[in-house]
């Protein structure tokens, strides 16, 4: 089947971005399709390359972007939840004048269509959130 | 139409288990991840909200809550995430009660 | 042929300003509304308090976003479930609520109630037969 | 020692209230801000927690969410930050049921 | 003459791993242990979880903290009360919960438990002892 | 009196930055000592630069960073809870290799002693969270 994945919280606060990893991962493994996984209200803050979680702790961003990197994901950050949120990419920088950006490998900024898309062109949608 | 409802929270802690049980209708499976698994715990007030429901529940987050399967109500079902995916294409949407 | 039109419900389930989900929320179904798909809104445990008349946030200092509702009838969104027993357990009526309407081309623009009240066992009638339920 | 108690979620959404009230003693203040506010509402079945209870309400949150004074349950006062800070100082210590 | 020494309770009412306050927690009470101060702990609600036996993460993916509760005696760390109505409500008795102990530097090293089982009542007379309350 | 509040949710998700900023603004108003605001958890979040908040909106990030400089108030943001959430200073980009910097002004990250101390030299301490 084809699935679309919501990710509604930021990385170690909740473990909503856990669960959505471990089922994203398992759902590839079988052989399914991931049209998407949209990041969504703080989980945007999954998608910052700014992390550095202690040694003996998982890094959740990183297996983010491995896994895209690995399965050709596509891993989209709302970009309105995103300016709330202070993540960018070097457009928003230069749209807002930002000095700096933070967006982590493999995910991209685009709009809440995206999500609508992913609903209606997959089979299922998954939201995982608090 | 059958659905999966998904429910993550404690059910001492957020109402959303409650809500969630009120929705299950005949043929819909009531999966508990995270913190959502402790309704299935034996004694626990909060485990007679699941009687008469299909009920599974995530292994590996009861094993890092320390909860043993012999700590489970009668009638559960441990699944792993590839149990959770079959459970998403067995029923017809799914809903999270957050 | 038409394009597949898939039914979307978007449920509701917590107040207003404590936190963001739901102006969140409210912000997908305005995007979504540009894809012509069949749209409904549940409210549901505290979701039903989205609702509320009156809402000033001046104090607060935040967004009021509580008129954007009244506007859903603009974007033919037009199926708004409030669910009884939520509204039951809180000591709200109807009347605590807002009065959404839409205009129906097909009756000459005649002015329709939006929000349906059910109950839950109806409710969840309604959503087995969604295809895709978003939860905020 | 008395305490001022600090709920700021919805009662119908979390247990933190109930817990609260079972912490309250004599001497204590409750104040409630955020969606706490939704306890203090007349006809809801939350209010009875609060009976026998001294309860303050932040203002700001009550009209953000369009509660009329004339909706809140008697013996409620209705504050403001400044009256918030007032209170901190009023107690020894303060509890946050997050 | 000595400083002031002041009663810090750390209040858990968190479930461990579905978030991340029982950890944050934790690390609050590792580093101020070095501050001398009179510190205690409260497992309320689903805080009483956090002292489960047996957590195996392994397969979630998580650090596991639980041996840190065992070390809070080595960084003076006695005072440990849990809330029977807690337990009760989930079906849960000491035993399902980590056996905690320090010892008595006082009384040649004598191995003591560290948690009291405590009723509401009780508790919240300690609390109101208290000069400062963590809530994570 | 003296005052610590802390501050455990990020900017927009959750009001508890908020309901934070207003009681800090009140109690410096009315003549107090604010000994410093902790931000643990996300509240970490509340101090990045790079969020841009829609115009018809409150800005979270710049009403703290102005208040601070208004009153020399000390923000405080907690390092292990910044490293796993991606707030970084020139000092933690240099430690851990980071390519780039987001904190907001007015905010420095500092372990966790500086909340136990702000316990212990304050009167009273606030917590605002979820």
């Amino acid at each position: 089947m084809k699935l679309t994945v919501q990710v509604n919280e930021g990385p170690y606060q909740h473990q909503a971005s856990d669960s959505a990893y471990f089922f994203t991962k398992a759902a590839l493994e079988k052989g399914h399709e991931i049209f998407r996984v949209f990041f969504y209200h703080d989980g945007v803050n999954n998608g910052t390359r700014l992390t550095t979680p202690p040694q003996d702790d998982r890094n959740v961003v990183n297996r983010w972007s491995e896994l895209a990197k690995e399965h050709d994901l596509d891993l989209v950050i709302c970009v309105a939840a995103a300016q709330r949120r202070g993540i960018v990419d070097d457009g928003e920088a230069e749209r807002n004048g930002k000095d700096a950006t933070n967006i982590a490998d493999g995910f991209r900024i685009s709009g809440l269509g995206q999500l609508i898309e992913g609903a209606v062109q997959s089979d299922r949608v998954v939201v995982f959130g608090d | 139409m059958s659905l999966l409802h998904i429910v993550n929270k404690s059910p001492y802690e957020k109402n959303s288990l409650n809500t969630a049980t009120g929705y299950c209708k005949d043929g819909d499976t009531l999966l508990l991840i995270e913190d959502g698994v402790y309704a299935a715990m034996k004694g626990g007030s909060a485990s007679v909200n699941l009687e008469g429901l299909d009920v599974a529940v995530m292994g590996s987050d009861l094993a890092a809550r320390g909860i043993a399967e012999d700590k489970l109500i009668d009638g559960i079902s441990v699944v792993d995430y590839a149990g959770f995916v079959d459970l998403v294409e067995a029923k017809d949407s799914t809903q999270s009660w957050l | 042929m038409a394009e597949e039109v898939k039914k979307l419900m978007y449920v509701n389930r917590r107040a207003p300003y404590g936190t963001i989900y739901a102006w969140e929320s409210l912000e997908v179904v305005l995007i979504g509304a540009a894809f012509d798909q069949d749209v409904s809104l549940a409210f549901i445990d505290d979701g039903v308090y989205q609702l509320a008349k009156g809402q000033n946030t001046e104090g607060a200092g935040m967004k009021n976003f509580s008129a954007t509702y009244s506007a859903l009838g603009d974007y033919e969104v037009t199926k708004i479930y409030v669910e009884k027993e939520s509204l039951d357990e809180r000591g709200l009526t109807l009347d605590d609520l807002q009065h959404l309407v839409w205009e129906d081309e097909d009756e000459d623009w005649a002015e329709k109630d939006s929000i349906r009240l059910v109950s839950r066992a109806e409710l969840a009638d309604v959503m087995s037969g969604q295809d895709v339920m978003f939860n905020f």
